[in-house]
């Protein structure tokens, strides 16, 4: 019930209020465009989108999900920006078989709560800690000692986890390491403790608003021979809180970013920079690709039911706006390239969108072993 | 070790003081009005984007901390004449509700007017790198904000204490129709209270741009911060703002030497433990 | 400055409401210069009332109150405070958190004729207490701030609401002492007391009021006279 | 013992004194007397039983399902708010904690759910008992702040038992539960509207329970507490320990409601037991009213189906949230019922002047 | 039955001070059975807080109190009451938000045993409460007001409201803090004559500054000053004491 005959309900559920409030309405830009572009119509149903304002809270998350799968019948949904969101949305989508194109830095999606109804779009945090750990390694053969920053919840944990393994991997030394509390506005303390010890590189494992504040703060020190380096710190999307000089120099993970080299991207870029005079950044990208995934799979499936799109996600492979892509349906990771980029000094950029160039790729998948998905249910 | 304690220490006296100007408005409001101001934070936050604007319109940066306090003794006013005059008698729970609401529509009206994305401004050429201490490093902006904090403190302090200013606003809370038996316009001395506290938030909103930067919600994790001061401190307590403000900032630095994970939560037990010996925080009157 | 007839204050036919019931009723009297006025009668009668009316702390719906010949009627009693009248109620209102010397001096403005030593000097038992805080005082002692803190400002018309309630012997004396004192400067008083001897001994005129209305006027000294007179109405009937 | 007090008049004109006292203690109007009053009392408890029976048709199940939940969570929030004059806001540390142990004993497989209803009240009373008793004896803000300490306290030790409570990810894997009845099997809740059936229940009960309370002897002691605790002890009334009982008891009630809400989406969610949580609990009781517990309930409704339209309407509702809050308190100061009360007495008085 | 002379309630070298000062002085003074005690004194003698000292309102610095022979000193305040020991405030403490009945009723409720966590009857279902509440306020001709809300009355009928709590409690031993301040003539006469009909059954202690109530119906005379019994005896031996004419006559 609830699904009309003829049309495929989508919900782009994202936070328009709250933390990230500036990420929502930039996940419906990237929604919209993809529908608009697949011509309203797929497998020869009728798009209904509809959107739903999050908060950036898990309570909130599942009402609105709830509400627009029993009353609007919405069969397929993305937008979730926090993890917590999305996982909490993940409980409602295996239960009312709702198809879920998830993103945000847990490694849970694909983990410990993976499900075959969830889907997730951003990479791994193994894959970004490696990625741009390489890439440090060699840019700056001669930097080895790398002090860490650690949100302290699931998210930084993960990240710290990774590092560990990946600085065995490319041969860094770990010589300190401070854990902070989620939503912390204070770091002078722990970064008084970094600029005494007097590492090579200062590596963020947080994000966010967190990470923004943090180095700002660090900024203020003056301490110029520390590198900043972030694999999963701050998307493009939030690069313009920070004022150039703070950024520049930075070598920061991305999972988007919208110089990608690929013939996909292109023509989203030029799409959008058209009916936006802006370039897209991380949560439009999202939107826009999870969206364009879940269109290829309906029509190469030529059906709107969840259970047939589902399978044939899973054995899927593509050539997209990242580049190669693909999932792995033991998992429901999305396998991509990851992005590496450089900020650029104020000098350097030639408009004041132009933060940083794209300095490495990289899509090393994450160790099996690591792995925590006790396998997928029956559909 | 010794090193690092001594370090956290300068560097919680600094942000301490950053603190104790919150709280100091707060406690003004509350001291004075008798109200809970839950839209400090907003009041705060925008403190911080009014200084934003100022300075990239190309104003000097103390002029930015100026507009800060003037914009935000504004929305003082404002806010008074709009929504505090009316649940001046209602009791705190009203109040405190009604002024939550106050704090959602600012917080959407900068979002409106400033947009969703922060705002980052780096200090003056000045202001910029840190001082060594040999044992440590204070980022020079840090021990400038606190200094700024400590001397306006100083000034409103003498103004309050010197004055019969305190005591008129005082005695029309507590009695309104009294006090203008007695010839004092208790509605004019409110708004003033008011616009003080007000300003002292935005100009702490100010000060903390080129640390926090501005966004709509830096706003709810400073005022449960100043709240707690406040407490700790003792209602009505000017010495208790400072005393206390001084304290969390030192508490909440040397426990990210022994534990980091709950130094945002330490601050509310120290709270609790002071408030169920002393009931009446550190400075409080019973 | 002063109205027809050289009357201070004129309250002209009256009346006042609590939401929808009616309090007063037409109550008209007035108050010459360095006159003591009586304002008697049972509980519930209206007195504390009338005095709320004139100082602007309840709305008048009909009628007019002028004080030397302005209207102040409609007012903010800060205004009408400022325009000379000063105000001490039965229920007392001390400041609870200022000190004993701040309560009484709030409301004092330069020039006044009655400064902090004078005040003391009536009540030497405050001198001893002037940094307490209002609420660390007995009941009685409150009593004899707030009679100081009502004279601080210098008024010329005081509205007395019974000032010897909770007051010993001793200093009920003292009060009538200072009111005769008081009488020699220009200040005129109306006076509530239910202290039948301390209010004739003081009053110039009495108006006694009875479910809030007027219902005898008489001079002190037929009160002397006939104390009955009055009696009458305080008591059983 | 034989003497003169008041009550040896009622002796010598006992008729007088009954009379007097047939009215209404807790209202001051006269209410209609014997089996006018019972009929009443039938017609109001019928329209309420009616009313709920046809929410779910009027709003999407799960929103009328959540009406439902935090109805009751206001209710007992108003117990304190409106009738003891307690003004908590730690409220949803209660509701969390109900929350989190029916959700935990769910998770881990068991299924019976009375018995994890009596978890979950055993658990918000314990809580409550705790906190209460090492803040009731402080009033006014230093109680308010307490209060919001331990809220913050207990969201941050759920916040780092992660093992436990699954952290900032929220608790997942929440089963509805079954009821085994003798003879008629096994009642399942799976089913949203069966769901409902089960949190219409318990609402209806707990308002029942609550209403019955404030006007017992119990409701009007707090309310005097409230008003005048030095006096209500000295007419020889530990105020404490009933102020006490009073938190207990919406705890319990808090924490039922907790866990009814970690069946209905089957995940305890983390910012259900932040501190906004409270305040919000607090905003529904205000905006309906606390002079009933009919208030509460309206303030729940009118605020979670607000918040939907609202989010609806424009991206940056928040603001038109503050706005309505802000102008319920200026022009409502009783609530929306009070409001309510007040058009209804006016029409009356409309039609009176008209006769 | 106890006798006349039995003592129900003494203090002995009872001391509170504030800050520094000493408000009450190793305070020693006993009450017998049905009599009525008034206490005189100026203000701030330590009258009100004798009464607060004896009732528990605030905790002695030091010194004995006993109640019926047994020390009572460290029960709590609501204790205290139970035992059959109620006062008026000298400050009016009336419920201001109930209606005048239901001020009463809490009195009357807890009086009949009542106990106050029952909750799942209505208030106004006990019958004997609801008599005696009604009856206390007949008592002080507070009838015609009992349906009104507290805070419409006059400041004099909330200090009889006060008067009516009070009686309500149906304590053994009462104390009034100057029961009628503020009270006009007619209603002066009247608690008068309700104190003094409840005298002889009810051990009454009455701080009070109106010397025709005091004279007329007293069985006893405290006069404190500075925290400490300046005389004592009968109305005739204290209108003749040549210190009390001093302290507190002013002649
Ligand atoms: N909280 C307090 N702190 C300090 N001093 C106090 C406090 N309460 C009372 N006092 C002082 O104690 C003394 C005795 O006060 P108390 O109220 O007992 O007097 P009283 O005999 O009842 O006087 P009155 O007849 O005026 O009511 C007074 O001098 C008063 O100032
Ligand atoms: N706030 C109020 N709301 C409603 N009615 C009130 C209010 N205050 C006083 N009244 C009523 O107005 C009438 C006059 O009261 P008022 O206080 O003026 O009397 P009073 O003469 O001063 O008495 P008292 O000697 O007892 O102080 C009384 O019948 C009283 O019930
Ligand atoms: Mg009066
Ligand atoms: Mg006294």
């Amino acid at each position: 019930w609830g699904q009309k005959a003829g049309t495929v309900t989508m919900g782009v559920i994202t936070p328009t209020t709250g933390t990230f409030a500036y990420a929502g309405d930039l996940v419906v830009r990237g929604a919209n465009l993809a529908i608009e572009m697949h011509g309203g119509k797929v497998a020869s149903h009728e798009i209904k989108l509809l959107t739903r304002d999050d908060e950036g809270k898990p309570a909130s998350g599942v009402r609105r999900v709830q509400e627009a799968a029993t009353s609007d019948g919405m069969r397929y949904f993305i937008g979730a920006y926090s993890s917590a969101v999305g996982l909490a949305e993940s409980e409602v989508a295996q239960r009312e078989k709702l198809l879920q194109f998830a993103a945000g830095g847990s490694e849970d999606f694909t983990g410990s709560r993976c499900g075959r109804y969830t889907f997730q779009w951003s990479a791994h945090p193994y894959t970004a800690v490696r990625s741009t750990l390489e890439h440090v390694r060699k840019a700056f053969p001669q930097k080895k000692t790398i002090y860490t920053l650690t949100a302290d919840y699931v998210f930084g944990h993960a990240l710290l986890k990774y590092t560990k393994i990946a600085a065995a991997e490319l041969g860094f030394e770990l010589v300190g390491n401070d854990n902070h509390p989620f939503g912390e506005r204070q770091y002078t303390q722990y970064l008084t403790k970094v600029v005494a010890t007097k590492p090579d590189i200062l590596l963020l494992n947080t994000a966010g608003a967190d990470a923004v504040t943090a180095i700002r703060q660090f900024a203020s020190f003056g301490a110029a021979n520390i590198a900043v380096v972030g694999p999963w710190t701050l998307e493009v999307d939030q690069l313009p809180e920070l004022a150039p000089e703070m950024r520049s120099g930075m070598i920061l993970g991305q999972n988007y970013y919208p110089d990608i080299d690929t013939p996909a991207n292109k023509a989203f870029v030029a799409s959008y920079s058209k009916k936006f005079s802006a370039l897209p950044g991380y949560s439009s990208a999202y939107g826009y690709d999870a969206f364009r995934t879940v269109l290829m799979a309906m029509e190469q499936a030529r059906s709107v039911e969840v259970a047939d799109v589902v399978r044939t996600l899973e054995g899927m492979s593509w050539d997209g706006v990242l580049g190669r892509m693909s999932i792995d349906p033991k998992t429901h990771q999305l396998v991509r390239p990851y992005f590496v980029v450089r900020c650029k000094a104020q000098a350097e950029m030639k408009s004041p969108a132009d933060f940083a160039e794209i300095v490495a790729l990289g899509d090393k998948q994450q160790p099996a072993d690591q792995n925590q998905c006790k396998g997928m249910a029956e559909l | 070790m010794l090193w690092l304690v001594s370090a956290q220490l300068v560097n919680g006296i600094a942000i301490g003081m950053i603190y104790a100007l919150m709280a100091f408005g707060l406690s003004i409001i509350k001291g004075m009005l008798n109200i809970p101001n839950f839209a400090h934070g907003a009041l705060y936050a925008l403190g911080a984007y009014l200084c934003y604007s100022a300075v990239s319109a190309g104003l000097p940066f103390p002029a930015g901390l100026f507009v800060a306090f003037a914009g935000a003794a504004l929305a003082g006013l404002l806010l008074d004449r709009l929504v505090v005059r009316f649940v001046r008698a209602g009791g705190y729970l009203p109040q405190l509700i009604t002024l939550f609401g106050a704090a959602l529509v600012i917080e959407q009206l900068l979002l409106i007017g400033w947009g969703t994305i922060g705002l980052s401004y780096s200090p003056p050429e000045l202001l910029r790198g840190s001082i060594d201490l040999g044992f440590t490093l204070v980022p020079r902006y840090i021990a400038f904000a606190s200094l700024c904090s400590a001397l306006v403190i100083s000034a409103v302090w003498l103004l309050i204490e010197r004055t019969r200013f305190g005591a008129w606003v005082r005695a029309g809370i507590e009695r309104p129709e009294m006090t203008q038996s007695l010839g004092i316009n208790v509605d004019l001395l409110l708004i003033a209270g008011m616009m003080l506290g007000a300003g002292l938030a935005g100009l702490a909103g100010g000060l903390a741009l080129p640390l926090m930067g501005a966004t709509s919600t830096m706003g709810g994790d400073m005022m449960a911060i100043a709240f707690v001061v406040l407490v700790i401190g003792g209602l009505g307590s000017l010495y208790g703002a400072i005393a206390a403000g001084l304290m969390v900032g030192v508490v909440q630095s040397l426990m990210t030497v022994a534990a980091p994970a709950a130094s945002t939560a330490i601050i509310y037990l120290v709270m609790i433990v002071i408030l169920l010996v002393r009931p009446q925080g550190l400075f409080g009157e019973r | 400055m002063l109205g027809a007839d050289g009357r201070l204050l004129d309250v002209e036919a009256i009346d006042a409401h609590y939401g929808r019931s009616q309090a007063l009723f037409n109550v008209s009297f007035d108050v010459g210069r360095r006159e003591v006025v009586a304002l008697l009668g049972r509980n519930g009668a209206g007195k504390t009332t009338t005095l709320r009316s004139i100082m602007g702390l309840n709305t008048v719906s009909q009628g007019a109150i002028s004080f030397e010949g302005n209207r102040i009627s409609g007012r903010r009693p800060h205004e009408i405070a400022r325009s000379g009248i000063s105000y001490v109620p039965e229920t007392r209102d001390p400041f609870s958190l200022l000190t004993v010397e701040e309560n009484i001096m709030l409301g004092y403005r330069d020039g006044s004729p009655y400064d902090l030593k004078r005040i003391l000097s009536w009540f030497p038992d405050l001198a001893g207490l002037i940094q307490r805080r209002g609420s660390q005082l007995s009941g009685g002692q409150q009593q004899m701030m707030v009679i100081g803190r009502g004279l601080a400002p210098g008024p010329r018309l005081l509205l007395l609401d019974e000032p010897s309630q909770g007051l010993a012997p001793v200093i009920v004396k003292m009060v009538g002492r200072v009111l005769a004192e008081l009488r020699g400067e220009d200040l005129s008083i109306v006076l509530v007391e239910q202290n039948l001897n301390l209010a004739l001994s003081v009053a110039d005129r009495i108006v006694v009021m009875e479910n809030g209305s007027v219902v005898d006027r008489l001079s002190a000294e037929e009160g002397r006279r006939h104390p009955e007179r009055i009696e009458r109405y305080l008591t059983i009937h | 013992m034989t003497d003169d007090r008041c009550v040896m008049d009622t002796n010598t004109h006992p008729g007088a004194v009954l009379v007097g006292s047939a009215d209404q203690l807790a209202e001051q109007r006269p209410m209609p007397k014997g089996g006018a009053l019972a009929a009443v009392e039938i017609v109001r408890v019928a329209a309420m039983v009616a009313a709920v029976a046809a929410l779910p048709l009027v709003i999407p199940v799960n929103i009328a399902t959540e009406v439902l939940i935090y109805g009751i969570f206001a209710m007992a929030t108003n117990l304190l708010v409106g009738t003891a004059g307690l003004y908590s806001f730690g409220q949803a540390a209660f509701f969390g904690a109900g929350g989190y142990v029916a959700g935990y004993f769910l998770a881990q497989g068991f299924v019976s759910l009375p018995l994890a209803l009596l978890l979950a009240g055993t658990g918000g009373g314990t809580l409550a008992a705790l906190i209460g008793a090492l803040s009731i004896r402080r009033t006014g803000i230093y109680f308010m702040m307490l209060t919001f300490a331990f809220n913050q306290l207990v969201f941050y030790v759920i916040y780092s038992w992660q093992s436990v409570t699954g952290g900032e990810d929220g608790l997942a894997g929440i089963r509805r539960g079954t009821i085994e009845l003798p003879f008629l099997g096994t009642l399942k809740f799976d089913d949203n509207r069966a769901f409902y059936a089960l949190a219409a229940v318990l609402f209806l009960a707990s308002m029942a329970i609550l209403i019955r309370m404030t006007r017992s002897p119990f409701g009007l002691v707090l309310a005097a507490a409230r008003q005048n605790a030095r006096r209500t002890t000295s007419l020889g009334y530990s105020v404490h320990a009933l102020q006490l009982a009073a938190f207990v008891i919406a705890g319990v009630i808090s924490g039922i409601a907790g866990a009814l809400f970690g069946m209905l989406y089957r995940i305890m969610p983390i910012d259900a037991v932040h501190w906004t949580g409270s305040a919000y609990v607090v905003f529904m009781v205000l905006i309906g009213g606390q002079r009933s517990m009919l208030g509460p309930v309206l303030g729940a409704a009118i605020f979670i189906w607000l918040q939907g339209l609202f989010s609806l309407v424009w991206t940056r509702w928040p603001l038109l949230l503050g706005l309505f809050v802000i102008v319920v308190m200026f022009y409502l100061p009783g609530g929306l019922l009070d409001f309510f009360a007040r058009v209804l007495a006016w029409r009356s008085r409309l039609r009176e002047q008209r006769q | 039955m106890t006798s006349q002379d039995h003592i129900v309630l003494a203090a002995d070298g009872l001391s509170k001070r504030f800050g520094g000062n000493t408000v009450v002085d190793r305070l020693s003074i006993s009450f017998a059975n049905g009599r009525l005690h008034s206490i005189l004194g100026p203000n701030g003698a330590g009258k009100t807080t004798l009464f607060n000292l004896l009732t528990k309102d605030i905790s002695p610095d030091g010194g004995t109190i006993r109640l019926d022979g047994s020390d009572v000193t460290r029960l709590s305040p609501d204790r205290i009451a139970r035992r059959g020991v109620a006062r008026s405030y000298q400050i009016s403490s009336v419920y201001l938000d109930m209606s005048v009945r239901d001020n009463v009723w809490v009195s009357a409720y807890r009086a009949r045993g009542g106990n106050p966590l029952v909750f799942w009857r209505k208030a106004d279902g006990y019958a004997e409460a609801r008599a005696l509440a009604d009856a206390c306020l007949e008592r002080l001709d507070l009838t015609r007001f009992a349906n009104a809300a507290t805070k419409e009355l006059s400041y004099g009928d909330q200090r009889l409201l006060e008067i009516a709590v009070t009686l309500a409690a149906e304590p053994r031993i009462i104390l009034l803090d100057e029961p009628t301040a503020g009270l006009s003539r007619k209603e002066t006469e009247r608690v008068k004559h309700v104190i003094a009909t409840l005298k002889g059954v009810f051990s009454i202690i009455m701080i009070e500054h109106n010397m025709s109530v005091v004279m007329d119906i007293s069985d006893k005379i405290t006069v404190m000053n500075r925290g400490i019994v300046l005389a004592q005896g009968g109305p005739d031996d204290i209108r003749g004491n040549k210190s009390v004419q001093e302290a507190y006559f002013g002649s």
